[in-house]
């Protein structure tokens, strides 16, 4: 592999693949965080996840063409616009679905997993039905595309800057719900104890909701961005449903420090493999060490010991 | 060079009808028409099939749900379209055609199940249908056991034949060989990085490339696969990146595609200096990525939308008219579009409905009304067509750069390419 | 300190943290045939970890738990059970919908591997154990009860007869009397003192009333250390204890 | 009360309705193309029957059973693979008397995993084994470090989508994403015939029965109240001396056992075996049908597996769009509405107009068809 390529190249290939892993670790993330607060948190196996995403998708795409038509001047900047709204009306229908739905089903998790199923397929299909079967383009400003060039070799996609700083945004505004606001304390204290919470005041019925919403907005961001890389269509959400469970099973579901580590570790080795091995191989391998991990290490990598 | 230059000048097939393919055949069509009048439907269909004195059913057997649904739904409007124009001149032996439309699911069993119910409990007399080889492998036994007639119109990697199907798109080395002779020629390609998604129609495509680029003495720098429905290109775009492969031949399908120029653009490849040639994404497939995206590959296959021919300008205009000024057309689609006329003209040629009679009339079955120009069917039941190339515009459509001046001939079982 | 042999459980040095705060901290206590040793303490001394322990339910980072002089901290929870130690939770643990009857027959101690469960038959032996049983802990006429139905304080006693079933040589229990009437903890240690006479139990308790009416033995832990232990009497005697427990 | 070696007596009537449904109605009503329909259907219904043990008694949610059923399916294609292969039959091949798809992948000669499936008893064998030992290995890595519930379903999952990749990628060997596809005749007795796929489906049917009767054996023991006690109450059958995860590695074993048998039936009915079963969207599908049959009732998997699929053809014939809508409805309905199923609603509903019925008919027959896991004495 390395026969053949000069020192040169060898380091621009480095800060390339470096790049490449840290990408794919932010889109991972991305995807994992609105899971990492539905399932970690809440405990619900949210199996409509990439449906979400794409919901965000959509939006993004009717806010191109929106723009396009009538406040072209406004073109630019669009896509901030799109990822608000995204995050509104991902959220607005998480919030309804766990209103109609889920808030009936916290003491059977496995039944959330089925329900959220079946939602998928309802949404897929409502997708095809208002959009069409086929993928639609979402069209980017032209400051969004293109690269910075460093060097003869090494460019740096601005969409995947563009991605990275947007996961450092939304991890952050989690952190800080999370473990700085009293909102996250409430959380904490409805998933420790939903009866106990009860009691001492805290509104859980409210709190689920609106987690649930925030989870499914952040999924709906997360969607909103990936219009940059991926494909938009009814379907393309389920191709991320393994990935984006597996990434927060694997940091152990209950941390959310453990998703980012787990991102980190999963994005690194595929992308890593990838260079080496051709592109199936590289998956198949990824899967079976996480599967292997999770096997030997049932908790995920990040696990508080309670006492029994 | 402009596309105009390979068409012929007929200047009657310029008008914007429904009707225009009919004006390349009047006889074939006419002729037909006035002795079915006379003929009662058990002379013209002697097995048992759909066909009534003024009807005959036929089937569109396609994923209308599922990841498929995707692909295949331009098929199925070029079907439906075809069939609507038939109609409208009369149908065929006379009689009406009447359709019944099943869905495949995405699902290759569900393809298989319900060939046999289009077959054995419809018998309807022809069925358009399938888009992946995995569906049309799935059908096949049935098609073949219940003798029925297959009009299918994806691309495909060939090593295939059968009495019971009509191959209305190119098997692989009729779109590859004269695409890769052309970028060897033009652009003086040396080396080759091939990439597909990981199943069997990519694999077989660049067996067959690669067999081509060696057998000049060229260099393949790489070859790789990807899980159907892979979104993450990055790695493989550097490795591209450092090994500087003159072509980069891609026959990546579905939604995979998006991601992967998406992320070669932003990766700063500009396919304007980087020669990128695929033979899998039609205008359909460039909805999704965005013309913007892709402007300036290469594609190889038989038919774009931008061709120039008064059979294309015909049927551009009656495709959009039935299904909407944002509609475009692919390569499958056209050929899906072929299926339906091919069969009409061979009834009519064989003056019944049977199966096996129209299996035997198919070879030399020409159409001269087809938008890609004219097609004729082989002995082996594909089609010669001419194999074009074209390049990529920013607004999704393709400008011919090059065709093939003679129709190449399909050969699904290609010596030294095994 | 040497390993004493003789005694049905000694469990010598031992010691277990959880996220660096030591839950049990350098514990050595011993448990004789036919004793009933307590462990009494305040919320979170340790004592069910305790019990969580020496049943495998929870690992120790040190020190070992010896019975009938074979070490048990490297065998798995059923390993323990079968070879003679019984568990009783805090709160009831039992099969709500299933009969009094088949809760002790599913408790029965044949056919506890995959294919002898799958052939075990309910024959006149098995029959007549549950029976035997179900006189001891005062459910005799409730056999066809489906379980949910029973009040708390016969769930309580349901739970010891699924141990007592497997005839254990050490039964511990935790927190048998809670919720129990005056009179069902009478009979409780009535049981308990029945019971007594072929095995050792290991109970913790709160009632203080229902402790002197059983134990042979106290040990009174705190903060995961035993503060004090010997008779009742001389426990409820020393500050330390008074201190930290008793005196609340 | 009555209670046989297999099951109660009112499981036995429920049987028996099922038998006459199966093996006399459906032969009497349907064409051959129905008939072969529900066949298929009928080998789905053998995952649910593991289903209903393993998830409904056990509360361990698989959703990798696809993975068995294709295993089985794939044993049972390569050895009809093989027979249809022979030399004869493929002589246009480059190398002839190797399946046509390895010809396709310059495979030059059989891979050594092939070649024992040219002799019958070792497929059948297979057929069963290769997935239970497969379950058997994840079973052991995952129910011994005591991985469940959700964590268990999230695993399956990556498994089966791992083992999908595996699959198309080497289709030098598997025949990729097309499977395995032209199967012709069993030991020279063509398959494809109406009289054969008539035979084909009573074999059908009655191996379904067999399993269902042995899975109604293994609800009825010990080990099958066992199942249900350590789902509720895990610690304390843990700490009654019971080791709970050989429990668990046996019941998913057997399921996968089971769901293995269907997928064999599946290729000799239908043909050929397709990848497209091992992977995610088919396994959860599988999981529904257990859903609507009620979780823990047997019998009630079986007509859950009839109803959707029979549901699903007929809507998608007409109507392919509401098809997607209605399962994707069925499935909240299903967890939101009616958690019991088709068993819960006839236990509700139907079972005491039976019973009275019956009582003031000749009294005291007591019929519990649809048993939802309480054992009938």
């Amino acid at each position: 592999m390395l026969m053949g390529y000069s020192f040169a190249d060898l380091g621009s290939i480095f800060a390339m693949q470096a790049f490449a892993g840290l990408s794919l670790f932010s889109v991972f993330l991305l995807m994992a965080l609105g899971l990492a607060i539905i399932f970690g948190q809440m405990g619900v196996i949210n199996m409509a996840h990439g449906e979400f995403m794409i919901l965000g998708a959509y939006v993004t795409y009717l806010c191109s063409g929106f723009f396009s038509a009538f406040l072209p001047g406004l073109y630019a900047i669009y896509f901030l616009v799109a990822m608000v709204l995204a995050f509104v009306v991902a959220g607005a229908l998480g919030m309804a679905v766990e209103w109609l739905m889920i808030r009936h089903l916290y003491r059977r998790p496995l039944d959330t997993l089925l329900a959220t199923w079946g939602l998928s397929l309802v949404l897929q299909q409502a997708y095809r039905s208002i959009f069409g079967a086929r993928e639609v383009g979402v069209e980017l400003p032209e400051w969004m595309m293109g690269s910075t060039h460093l060097s003869e070799t090494i460019d740096i996609p601005i969409n995947g800057l563009f991605v990275m700083a947007l996961t450092v945004l939304i991890t952050a505004c989690v952190f800080a719900m999370m473990f700085r606001s009293s909102w996250g304390k409430k959380v904490r204290a409805v998933v420790q104890n939903r009866t106990m919470a009860g009691a001492v005041g805290i509104d859980t019925e409210r709190v689920d909701r609106y987690t649930f919403g925030i989870g499914c907005g952040i999924a709906g961001v997360a969607g909103s961005a990936f219009t940059m890389i991926g494909s938009t269509g009814p379907t393309s959400g389920q191709l991320y449903i393994v990935d984006t469970f597996l990434v927060v099973v694997f940091g152990g579901a209950q941390s959310l420090l453990g998703t980012i580590a787990s991102a980190f570790s999963i994005s690194q080795a595929q992308s890593t493999m990838e260079f080496f091995l051709s592109g199936s191989m590289a998956k198949v391998l990824v899967l079976l060490g996480v599967v292997g991990i999770l096997m030997l290490r049932p908790q995920g990598l990040f696990v508080i010991k309670v006492r029994r | 060079m402009s596309a105009g230059d390979f068409s012929s000048d007929r200047p009657s097939a310029l008008r914007r009808k429904l009707l225009f393919g009919m004006a390349a055949v009047p006889g074939l069509a006419l002729l037909p028409r006035a002795v079915a009048a006379a003929a009662p439907a058990a002379s013209v269909n002697s097995t048992g099939l759909a066909v009534t004195d003024s009807t005959v059913t036929v089937g569109i057997l396609h994923s209308i749900t599922g990841t498929m649904a995707i692909s295949e739904t331009g098929s199925v409007e070029a079907e439906k379209l075809a069939i609507a124009q038939i109609n409208e001149q009369g149908g065929v032996l006379g009689r009406k055609i009447q359709v019944i439309q099943e869905d495949g699911a995405s699902d290759w069993p569900t393809f298989a199940e319900k060939s046999k119910k289009l077959l054995v409990n419809d018998k309807v007399a022809a069925v358009f249908g399938c888009w992946t080889s995995a569906s049309r492998k799935a059908v096949l036994p049935v098609f073949e056991q219940y003798n029925g007639m297959l009009y299918y119109p994806t691309f495909y990697e060939g090593l295939e034949q059968s009495k019971n199907v009509i191959y209305t798109g190119q098997e692989a080395t009729q779109q590859i060989l004269a695409g890769l002779d052309w970028v060897m020629k033009e652009k003086g390609a040396k080396t080759f990085y091939l990439l597909g998604s990981d199943y069997i129609w990519p694999r077989t495509s660049n067996k067959i490339a690669r067999k081509h680029i060696e057998m000049h003495g060229l260099t393949v720098a790489g070859e790789e696969y990807f899980p159907l429905g892979n979104t993450e290109f990055n790695s493989v775009i550097n490795k591209i990146k450092l090994k500087k492969p003159d072509v980069i031949y891609m026959s990546v399908v579905g939604g995979s595609n998006v991601a992967f120029y998406k992320q070669l653009k932003a990766a700063g490849i500009d396919l304007n200096k980087q020669t990128l040639m695929t033979i899998s994404v039609t205008e359909d497939e460039i909805l999704g990525i965005g013309g913007e995206n892709i402007a300036g590959a290469y594609a190889c296959m038989k038919y774009f939308q931008s061709l120039d021919n008064p059979n294309n300008k015909a049927f551009v205009p009656a495709f959009k008219k039935m299904w909407g000024e944002k509609a475009v057309i692919g390569d499958v689609t056209q050929a899906a579009y072929l299926g339906p006329w091919l069969w009409k003209l061979t009834v009519e040629k064989a003056g019944s409905f049977d199966i096996d009679k129209v299996a035997a009339a198919s070879p030399g079955i020409e159409f001269k009304g087809a938008p890609e120009g004219y097609v004729r069917i082989h002995e082996n039941h594909h089609l010669w067509s001419k194999s074009r190339v074209g390049r990529a515009r920013a607004d999704g459509q393709y400008d011919l750069v090059y065709e093939t001046p003679d129709l190449m001939e399909p050969n699904p079982f290609p010596k030294g390419y095994q | 300190m040497p390993t004493q042999n003789d005694f049905v459980l000694s469990v010598e040095d031992l010691a277990v943290s959880f996220d660096g705060f030591k839950a049990v901290d350098d514990l050595t206590f011993y448990v004789d045939k036919n004793e009933i040793l307590v462990i009494i303490g305040p919320n979170g001394a340790g004592k069910t970890t305790v019990l969580d322990l020496i049943c495998g339910r929870t690992k120790a980072i040190a020190g070992s738990i010896k019975f009938h002089g074979e070490e048990l901290t490297a065998k798995t929870e059923h390993e323990i059970v079968r070879a003679g130690v019984g568990r009783k939770f805090q709160n009831p643990s039992i099969y709500e919908t299933l009969t009094v009857f088949e809760n002790l027959e599913i408790s029965y101690p044949r056919g506890r591997s995959v294919f002898g469960a799958l052939f075990f038959r309910t024959d006149a032996a098995v029959r007549e154990r549950i029976a035997e049983v179900a006189e001891m802990i005062f459910l005799e006429d409730c056999l066809s009860m489906r379980a949910e139905y029973l009040s708390h304080g016969q769930k309580q006693w349901l739970e010891i007869g699924m141990l007592l079933i497997q005839d254990p040589d050490l039964l511990m229990l935790d927190e048998p009397v809670a919720g129990m009437s005056v009179g069902e903890r009478v009979k409780t240690a009535e049981l308990l003192n029945r019971i007594i006479r072929d095995r050792s139990v290991l109970v913790i308790e709160h009632d203080m009333k229902f402790v002197e009416d059983i134990a042979h033995k106290v040990i009174v832990l705190h903060q995961g250390k035993i503060i004090s232990q010997g008779a009742m009497a001389k426990v409820k005697a020393d500050p330390k204890v008074v201190e930290v427990y008793l005196g609340h | 009360m009555s209670k046989t070696l297999f099951a109660s007596r009112g499981n036995l009537v429920g049987l028996l309705l099922l038998a006459v449904l199966l093996l006399v109605v459906f032969p009497l009503v349907f064409d051959i193309f129905r008939l072969n329909l529900v066949g298929k259907y009928l080998t789905y219904a053998f995952v649910a029957l593991g289903l209903v043990l393993c998830w409904g008694n056990a509360g361990i949610l698989s959703l990798g059973q696809g993975v068995f059923f294709g295993l089985g399916g794939y044993c049972m294609a390569m050895f009809l693979k093989l027979e249809a292969s022979s030399p004869e039959n493929t002589k246009i091949q480059s190398t002839p008397g190797i399946p046509d798809f390895m010809d396709w992948n310059q495979v030059t000669a059989l891979p050594w995993f092939w070649e024992p499936f040219h002799s019958l008893s070792f497929s059948l064998v297979a057929v069963v084994v290769v997935p239970a030992l497969f379950a058997f290995v994840i079973g052991l890595a995952m129910f011994k470090r005591r991985v469940g519930g959700v964590y268990f379903a999230i695993i399956t999952q990556a498994i089966a989508a791992i083992l999908t990749i595996l699959i198309v990628g080497q289709q030098g060997y598997t025949g990729g994403i097309n499977g395995i596809t032209d199967l012709r005749t069993l030991k020279g007795w063509d398959i494809r015939t109406d009289h054969a796929k008539l035979i084909l489906y009573f074999i059908n049917g009655g191996l379904l029965l067999g399993a269902l009767l042995l899975a109604q054996f293994v609800q009825q023991t010990k080990l099958g109240r066992l199942l249900v006690a350590m789902r509720d109450k895990e610690d304390r059958v843990r700490f009654s001396g019971y080791d709970v995860s050989s429990f668990r590695i046996f019941v998913f074993c057997f399921a996968a056992g089971l769901a293995a048998i269907g997928g064999a039936m599946f290729t000799l009915q239908v043909g050929f075996m397709s990848s497209s079963f091992i992977g995610i969207v088919p396994s959860i599908e599988m999981v529904i049908y257990c859903a609507v049959g009620g979780r823990s009732s047997l019998i009630g998997a079986v007509y859950g597996t009839l109803l959707i699929n029979f549901g699903r053809s007929l809507l998608s014939e007409s109507f392919p769009q509401l098809w997607q809508f209605a399962m994707g409805g069925l499935f909240i309905a299903i967890v939101m509405v009616f958690p019991d199923g088709l068993a819960g609603l006839y236990q509700t509903y139907a079972a005491p107009l039976i019973a009275r019925r019956f009582r003031s008919g000749r009294g005291g027959g007591r019929i519990a068809a649809a048993s939802t896991g309480s054992r009938v004495h």
